[in-house]
């Protein structure tokens, strides 16, 4: 009997072979003609001026951070949601508990001013 | 509140302020004796209600427009019969007064009293610069550089006096009437 | 690559400090109306400096107009606000036949005013289109342009083209409208009605479009009037000032509309007195219509090539973007001495580099919509 | 150049049905490069507001594959839609060398072919074929949207005759030299 895993594996061949045949079938055919005024930074037809490295602020970070956490959290509550019915209360009342400690963390930052956006 | 009544308010305070020979049809057209009562008169305007400074321009009172101002190739119309070049040429009209010297020409706007106040100002063609307006209105501000870029005339006091239409490897100042064109490395 | 460091750039390239950035709002952009260019300094997201550099569209159509005769001109004010290119044949025969002492005959005056509504209508739905594509909105493009292809039809009908109409002439207008052509415009007008309610529901009241746009670049009237703004600028701002009011021209005083006015000066106000200026012009165009006089449409005084005596003259009108002025001197001969144009977007344009300040990066292109500018007039 | 395309007429020349190949390969290129022409947003004066009523609701140019794109790295042609000033020309040549190749140049109004109603002016480029290659011209002054979906047509022929023997050049590049850097 297969291994149950000859599916994924199957999906996994096939999804990276599409990828890499359509694109390097592109690379080969395109045409490329590469010089230096074309590689330029293209800046609304002005040569760009000053460097792009920047000291950025702070709260762009934080938002991020709290983005990933918060999509962590909904990677959990997908499986109980599917299975609600079946799994009963005790494991609504665990699933109640895990979601208000996360919005305490919210509350938190909230009130350290950390989504402040100015 | 019609011209002579405002006319007549101006030439209470300001006596050297006459009224200008050519008028500009159907406005109130002053003329100002020299640059100095300008800042003066655009105050004083500027507190009796014309509060909007419409316009600055100038006018290049020189003789007929130079033809090399412009880049005039032979008219190669096969229409036309050898040599005939249709399109036109500057000439001079007899009797009228060309001098050297330039017409500086300010518009002020009560929206109040919706009445329009002309001022000219003669200046000479070079080395005399004329007082900005920048600090009163902030309208003159584009309107001054375009004047200064279009006319070479120097607004001593405005914040950033560089040109602003034509491009920077332009020779000279386009719309005065002796500017002859040098050709650029998109010409030929 | 040849470094083009021209005397504008270097002005607008300041040193930089390390958490600045400089970009450019460059002359080749999707929403910058046309060849504007906006050299930003900003600070994440905020802008600390801009700079506005034009001249990239500068034709030098003033220096042309003193080698061309009176008739040439017309032709040359056609391309400067090429959106509505008939209030700029206007100002033009007005300020040329206050030269020459002519005067337009009735029914001209009247073919006139029907001309210059019906682009101001074409104009700002352009406007509505492009404002809903600048901030992110595809459908109002398309609805506004099903209309504005039939105003265009109109003007083709009449005078053959459908942008750089050069249909107002000197002493009066190119060719009589034909009653058939009235008809036309009349079912024209009664059709468009009810769309300008369906407009409202696209684009006015979304509240995507009302976030965006309200409370956004805010011109106090004060401002406004010291930056001598014109047109649904200022009006945006609460400043009663119509041209067709105060100044009134081509017989503006015998029809009765009135001027929407804003409250706060924010892109919404400015938005909104467009949208309903429409509305007023509609309703100019059925007033003229019903009480078009008869008689001939061009006066007889005009010569073929005329030579005015020396004077000056200043004529303004009420474009679709703000108080478009000529003034013209001639010396006698047969091209104009001087001619300067007072041009709305030129001036409109001007308070940019103050407003930007303190802005974030997205709020420039619905500040910049919302002024309306069309870079042939700023750079003529 | 490409890897394969470029060496595919000298492979296929001894092969017995090496002709075919060629001509097939060069008619599928063509078709998928004539049929999705994406041109750039780049409208400098009058013509562009042509331009945009052709792209609008009643002149569809989408129906023709034509989707405006913002910036040059995603364009096949650009139309130069305006008059071209002094001072525009050098990002015009800028943007015209960030195009990636096969690149277009329609040169719509008679300001962008000679300069147009401007030919004595002092800051206008008397046409924009003097600083970039153009394929295709449009008269009028704005030409009407149909024109320019005419010229569109036009460019289409045009690439349909392009073949791999040629080396995949644009018809205007088979004339002057590919590395073009005005």
């Amino acid at each position: 009997m297969m291994s149950a895993y000859a599916v994924v594996y199957a999906f996994v061949i096939v999804a990276v072979g599409f990828a890499a045949v359509t694109l390097g079938a592109a690379k080969l055919l395109r045409p490329s003609v590469p010089y230096a005024r074309k590689e330029s930074t293209y800046e609304c037809g002005i040569p760009a001026v000053g460097s792009t490295e920047v000291k950025l602020n702070i709260r762009f970070h934080v938002f991020a951070l709290l983005f990933v956490l918060f999509d962590v959290e909904v990677l959990y509550v997908y499986p109980w949601a599917v299975t609600a019915r079946e799994l009963g209360a005790l494991a609504l009342v665990e699933m109640g508990i895990f979601v208000t400690v996360l919005l305490l963390g919210l509350a938190f930052a909230w009130r350290k001013g950390a989504l402040s956006w100015e | 509140m019609t011209n002579d009544e405002i006319f007549a308010k101006i030439q209470a305070k300001f006596p050297k302020i006459e009224k200008a020979a050519v008028p500009v049809k159907d406005y109130l057209t002053v003329r100002l004796a020299s640059p100095a009562d300008l800042v003066s008169f655009s105050q004083w305007l500027k507190d009796s209600s014309f509060d909007m400074l419409e316009t600055v321009t100038a006018t290049d009172l020189l003789g007929p427009v130079d033809m090399k101002g412009f880049i005039r190739q032979q008219n190669f119309n096969p229409f036309l019969p050898e040599g005939a070049t249709p399109q036109i040429e500057a000439a001079a009209t007899a009797g009228y007064p060309y001098k050297p010297a330039m017409d500086l020409l300010y518009v002020f706007y009560s929206v109040t009293e919706k009445a329009r106040v002309f001022a000219r100002l003669e200046i000479a063609r070079e080395g005399v610069s004329v007082p900005s307006l920048v600090p009163l209105f902030k309208s003159a501000d584009w309107q001054e550089r375009e004047t200064f870029d279009l006319l070479g005339i120097r607004f001593d006091g405005h914040p950033n006096l560089i040109k602003i239409l034509t491009p920077d490897f332009t020779v000279g100042h386009p719309l005065r009437k002796d500017y002859a064109h040098v050709k650029d490395r998109f010409d030929e | 690559m040849s470094n083009m460091m021209s005397a504008a750039d270097a002005s607008t390239m300041p040193e930089l400090k390390s958490d600045q950035l400089f970009i450019n709002l460059g002359p080749q952009h999707p929403s910058t109306h046309g060849v504007l260019r906006i050299g930003l300094t900003i600070n994440g997201e905020v802008i600390v400096k801009a700079v506005p550099d034009i001249g990239y569209l500068h034709r030098g159509t003033e220096k042309l107009a003193e080698v061309r005769n009176y008739h040439h001109c017309v032709v040359l004010t056609d391309r400067w606000d090429y959106v509505s290119a008939m209030p700029n044949n206007l100002v033009f025969c007005l300020a040329a036949e206050k030269l020459m002492g002519v005067k337009a005959t009735p029914r001209a005056d009247a073919l006139r005013v029907i001309m210059c509504e019906m682009n101001r209508v074409a104009s700002h739905l352009l406007f509505f289109g492009t404002y809903g594509i600048d901030l992110g909105a595809y459908t109002p493009f398309l609805y506004a342009f099903r209309e504005r292809e039939m105003v265009l039809d109109l003007f083709e009908m009449i005078c053959g083209a459908r942008l750089t109409y050069n249909y107002i002439r000197l002493g009066g207008v190119m060719v009589d409208a034909s009653p058939e052509w009235l008809a036309r415009t009349g079912e024209f007008v009664e059709y468009f009605k009810p769309r300008l309610d369906e407009y409202d529901t696209l684009l006015t009241y979304n509240p995507i479009f009302m976030a965006r746009t309200e409370g956004v670049g805010i011109v106090t009237a004060k401002e406004a009037v010291d930056w001598a703004l014109s047109g649904p600028n200022l009006r945006g701002s609460g400043v009663n000032h119509d041209v067709r009011k105060t100044d009134p021209y081509c017989g503006y005083e015998n029809y009765d509309f009135d001027v929407p006015l804003g409250k706060t000066g924010s892109c919404w106000d400015r938005y909104f007195c467009r949208v309903s200026e429409m509305r007023q012009s509609i309703r100019i165009i059925e007033q003229a219509i019903a009480k078009l006089p008869a008689g001939p449409f061009m006066s007889p005084g005009v010569a073929k090539i005329p030579k005015p005596a020396p004077g000056e003259s200043y004529a303004h009108v009420e474009a679709s973007r703000g108080d478009l002025g000529i003034y013209l001197a001639s010396d006698g001969g047969i091209s104009p001495f001087r001619m300067h144009v007072h041009a709305p977007s030129f001036i409109n344009l001007a308070m940019l580099q103050e407003k930007l300040v303190g802005m974030k990066v997205s709020d420039v292109i619905a500040l910049l919509g919302s002024i309306d500018i069309v870079l042939g007039e700023v750079d003529r | 150049m490409a890897m394969i395309l470029e060496k595919l007429p000298g492979l296929t020349k001894g092969l017995p049905g090496g002709e075919l190949l060629l001509t097939t390969s060069d008619y599928f290129i063509d078709l998928g490069r004539k049929q999705s022409m994406w041109p750039m947003t780049f409208g400098l004066a009058c013509c562009a507001i042509e331009m945009m009523a052709s792209y609008a609701s009643r002149l569809d140019f989408d129906r023709m594959g034509v989707i405006p794109r913002a910036s040059p790295r995603q364009a096949d042609v650009m139309i130069v839609a305006g008059t071209v000033c002094k001072k525009m020309a050098e990002p015009i040549l800028e943007i015209y060398h960030q195009m990636p190749e096969p690149r277009f140049v329609i040169s719509m109004g008679s300001c962008a072919n000679c300069g147009g109603p401007y030919y004595d002016s002092y800051s206008v480029l008397k046409g924009v074929d003097r600083i970039v290659p153009v394929d295709v011209y449009i008269a009028g002054c704005p030409p009407r949207p149909e024109a320019l979906q005419y010229a569109v047509v036009k460019l289409q022929e045009k690439i349909a005759k392009m073949s791999l023997k040629k080396g995949l050049a644009t018809p205007q590049q088979e004339k002057g030299s590919r590395d073009i850097n005005a």
